[in-house]
């Protein structure tokens, strides 16, 4: 699955400079006066950057161009940001409430997802989410999860609760 | 060395291009901001460090292995070296800037320090590499005395 | 006066560990925190009570400056310092290893062959 | 030009390990240094006794760097690479069947570097940075050979260093705080003024104790029998030989005479640990069997001598009595080139005879004079003047401090001296009666190692020992060892070079 590390293709080459140097001009923003020194230091610094690590990018760097993938990563970050704040008031219900009616424990769940990328992101997401937390992953599309109100420890029921939220907006941003 | 799980090994495949710009980025702009060629060298050695950790050695191998990183140092100390005698030569002292401070561009622009830069990147390639050396060394005994 | 006293408990505290102990790792430990003692201390002397970071500014005036800023001095020589003790701790935790190694144990009571 | 002194091995430290990386040569590597030692010290030689600073980045003094040579640092420049040269040219044959020489060589460049920077430089923490520079080349090279024992010498030898130099960061920082300034010129002018002494005073303290540890003063000393008999032969000629005299003595009495101007108390702390170095470290060479591990002790036994020689220096000079303050520096300095050349000599000697008899123990060895009689001559030279017999060097430097002790009152130091030449020359003669005058013991491993690049490092030595007699001529004198003892004691003179007030 992984490519030869000393051989990047010119495609990765560029991914990776393109977006190197995006976030360089973002951060220095060298627009104001126009500061050409800024950015062509910017453009070799990304240029090195693309060259000693592009082999490591991504697989199909083609994919990492399209707008339509950044759009809905937008979308994901807005998800994300209004799920974390309801499972966030939910985890506060559960912590401030006299019983305190917590049920922890760890839960397998399986994701439909394919790229490492995805499973990473996905694995992220339910971590960022208070309440729950990816422990491990395996290899056949796996998840363990720490729950802190397990309802179900059937694979097919917690896939659904913890994991089906996510995986579409994921599925159009990263396959 | 294996590695890590595969999520560590996409996030180290996603930042590791920002961390290594993130530390030529100090180093090249120590002489406006705080930071420098020490700071950034670390960065740099981070950036490598965190690679062999989540893919393992063979993986790092043809990017920035332990011979590599000590010619780097070799070259970076003697490049460092070079500056300090080209001041010796051109501007009658050692070390002295003999670019000009300012020449180039304004004040607080990135090519105002003169041979800092020149001196920061030295230093950053020497502290990464050294670095680097130090951390293959010391975790990947094993796998050296093995050879 | 404070300054004097934490950055004393911190040496005395890594003193003690290099003096008293027994395992290898730990004395390199007190070592490490003799030599953030010392930094600290560096540090703090150069440490002026609502004082900006020794950085001169576009248009700032030169008095301002003087006025403001913190000693930088410390500060470079703190960051040198923590350049060489790197150096130092890298060099006995690799000393460390190769006499794990040799020997199999960290208890320096049991890497005894020469005597003092 | 003094930059070229720190330049110059520091570019042959960083290349010689860049050349290994694609090629093993060793000759190569040997000759690169050879040529390197023999520049720095034909450099050395032609700056012996000029008085410049040299400011470093173009900055003036109390701001910027500054390389300071006066009458003391050209000395100690000429020690330093006298001693490396040969100790070079000793490699050159002795090294040749070790591996990783450029990483061997590039550490010896190093320390030198380090030294060289040490004796230059005008700034207290640019001298930490270089007496850490040297100190930590030494620790590596110490621990070469990569044996057990070697890395437990090692160890050993970088905890006491690293907390000796933790202890001189911290004086510094609290001289630092006090003072305000780390030029040695400027913390001359500025410590009087100081309304709170008790501050100097401490970081005195510190600087003895951190000094010390590198200088293996007696309570200090657990480290140096063990580090200076583990290293390789040349390592152990150069750490014996110079490094600790730099790195302990020499930077100690640059601080404490140039920079604080003897705070109270201080040269009697230093005249006592002198003594009692000189005392203790004898007592205990008197019963080793292991030739190195004597030599070793008897090191901390005579760099006991310089120690007393400088302090006694400080005492006649707070007492107001500038002759024989001078006539007490010069010995302590002058013991010091002395204590270079033959203990040099006597640890090269020991390489040599562990190369003959494949041990260092001295009940097994005897009769290299037979075996090999140009060795044994060279080493029978370095055994008398180290005891102090007289024609030879050793006796006068130890008859310059035994007169001075006596011209300026101190009796039971001037006693403490004798007594230790006593046991110095008693633990010599145990040397000479067992291994130049006994029959042939032990197994011979190979005659032909001893081979002319053995020897001929040994036979310039050797001559040094009988020559360096003749630097207390009174011309001569007033040459090399006079103005090196007044660069100590006339702190003004330092300070008006350096601000150029």
């Amino acid at each position: 699955m992984e490519e030869a590390a000393s051989k990047p293709k010119i495609s990765k080459i560029v991914f990776v400079f393109t977006v190197t140097l995006a976030v360089w001009l973002l951060f220095t923003w060298p627009f104001a006066p126009v500061n050409w020194a800024m950015i062509i230091a910017g453009s070799l610094v990304s240029l090195v950057s693309g060259i000693v690590l592009g082999g490591l990018a991504t697989l199909h760097p083609v994919k990492g161009l399209n707008p339509v993938r950044y759009f809905w990563g937008g979308c994901y970050v807005f998800a994300l940001a209004w799920w974390v704040m309801v499972a966030n008031l939910d985890v506060a219900f559960r912590v401030l409430h006299p019983d305190v009616p917590i049920n922890p424990g760890i839960v397998k769940v399986k994701t439909e997802l394919k790229s490492e990328s995805a499973k990473t992101a996905l694995a992220n997401s339910i971590t960022l989410t208070p309440g729950t937390m990816t422990v491990d992953i395996s290899d056949e599309g796996y998840l363990y999860v720490h729950w802190i109100n397990v309802s179900s420890t059937e694979v097919e029921e917690a896939t659904r609760e913890v994991v089906g939220r996510f995986e579409w907006l994921l599925r159009r941003i990263f396959e | 060395m294996t590695g890590m799980s595969p999520i560590v090994k996409t996030v180290t495949r996603w930042v590791s291009p920002f961390i290594l710009a993130f530390g030529i980025y100090i180093a090249l702009t120590g002489h406006l901001t705080p930071g420098g060629g020490f700071p950034g060298g670390v960065i740099v050695a981070g950036c490598f460090i965190l690679i062999t950790l989540a893919y393992g050695k063979e993986r790092v191998e043809g990017i920035f292995d332990l011979k590599s990183a000590s010619v780097t140092d070799s070259l970076a100390s003697l490049s460092f070296l070079c500056m300090g005698l080209l001041g010796y030569v051109f501007g009658g002292g050692f070390l002295n800037n003999f670019i000009q401070s300012g020449f180039p561009g304004k004040a607080f622009e990135l090519l105002s320090g003169g041979n800092m830069p020149i001196i920061n990147i030295a230093i950053g390639f020497k502290v990464g590499g050294s670095l680097f050396v130090v951390f293959a060394y010391l975790a990947l005994f094993r796998a050296i005395e093995e050879e | 006066m404070l300054t004097y006293l934490l950055a004393f408990i911190l040496f005395a505290v890594g003193l003690y560990s290099v003096i008293n102990k027994r395992n290898l790792i730990k004395i390199i430990m007190g070592i490490i925190i003799m030599e953030h003692a010392v930094n600290a201390f560096l540090i703090l002397i150069g440490y002026r009570l609502s004082g900006e970071a020794p950085i001169l500014e576009e248009g700032m005036a030169i008095s301002e400056f003087v006025n403001t800023a913190m000693d930088p001095l410390p500060q470079a020589l703190v960051i040198t310092s923590i350049v060489i003790s790197l150096g130092v701790v890298a060099l006995m935790v690799a000393i460390a290893v190769r006499l794990y190694q040799h020997y199999g144990t960290f208890d320096i009571t049991e890497i005894r062959k020469l005597r003092g | 030009m003094l930059p070229l002194f720190v330049a110059i091995p520091l570019g042959v430290g960083f290349l010689l390990p860049l050349i290994e990386e694609f090629r093993e040569r060793t000759q190569f590597f040997a000759v690169t240094v050879l040529l390197e030692t023999g520049l720095l010290l034909a450099l050395s030689l032609v700056k012996f006794g000029e008085e410049s600073i040299y400011r470093l980045g173009g900055w003036r003094p109390p701001i910027g760097i500054n390389y300071v040579l006066d009458g003391l640092s050209s000395l100690i420049l000429v020690v330093i690479s006298g001693i490396a040269f040969v100790t070079a040219l000793f490699a050159m044959t002795y090294m040749s069947k070790y591996e990783n020489l450029g990483k061997f060589y590039g550490l010896f460049s190093l320390m030198l570097a380090g030294m060289y920077g040490v004796a230059l430089t005008g700034d207290v923490f640019n001298m930490y940075v270089y007496l850490e520079v040297a100190a930590i080349s030494s620790y590596a090279l110490v621990g070469f050979n990569r044996g057990p024992e070697e890395l437990e010498a090692s160890f050993k030898y970088l905890i006491m260093g690293a907390v000796g130099s933790i202890f001189i960061l911290l004086g510094i920082a609290m001289l630092y705080g006090s003072v305000g300034s780390l030029n040695i010129a400027d913390i001359s002018v500025r410590v009087s003024e100081v309304s709170d002494q008790s501050f100097i005073l401490l970081s005195t303290a510190l600087f003895i104790v951190g000094f010390g540890l590198k200088a293996a003063f007696i309570p200090f000393h657990s480290w140096l029998p063990d580090a200076h008999s583990s290293a390789p032969t040349p390592i152990s000629a150069m750490l014996s030989g110079v490094l600790i005299k730099v790195l302990g003595v020499y930077a100690l009495s640059r601080i404490l005479f140039n920079g604080l101007n003897l705070p109270n108390l201080t040269p009697e702390i230093l005249t006592w640990i002198g003594a009692g170095s000189m005392f203790i470290g004898g007592m205990i060479a008197l019963g080793q069997k292991d030739l190195k591990r004597l030599l070793a002790y008897s090191s901390i036994s005579q760099m006991g001598y310089i120690t007393l020689g400088l302090g006694m220096g400080g005492i006649f000079m707070s007492q107001g009595k500038p002759a024989v303050a001078t006539l007490a520096l010069i010995g302590g300095v002058f013991h010091l080139v002395n204590h270079a050349a033959y203990k040099s000599l006597l640890f090269l000697f020991s390489g040599g005879v562990e190369r003959i008899f494949g041990t260092r123990d001295l009940s097994q060895i005897g009769g290299i004079t037979r075996v090999s009689p140009v060795s044994g001559a060279t080493g029978t030279i370095g055994t008398l003047s180290i005891s102090g017999i007289p024609p030879f060097n050793g006796f006068w430097s130890k008859l310059v401090i035994v007169i001075a002790a006596i011209w300026g009152g101190l009796y039971p130091i001037a006693g403490i001296v004798l007594f230790t030449s006593a046991i110095t020359l008693a633990y010599y003669l145990k040397v000479q009666r067992e291994l130049f005058l006994g029959e042939v013991a032990g197994e011979i491993t190979d005659k032909g190692k001893i081979s002319p690049g053995i020897y001929v490092p040994l036979l310039i030595l050797a001559v040094c020992c009988i020559g360096l007699g003749l630097l207390y001529l009174p011309e001569i004198r007033g040459i090399v060892l006079k103005p090196a003892a007044l660069a100590l004691q006339e702190g003004s003179e330092y300070t008006k070079l350096v601000l150029g007030l």
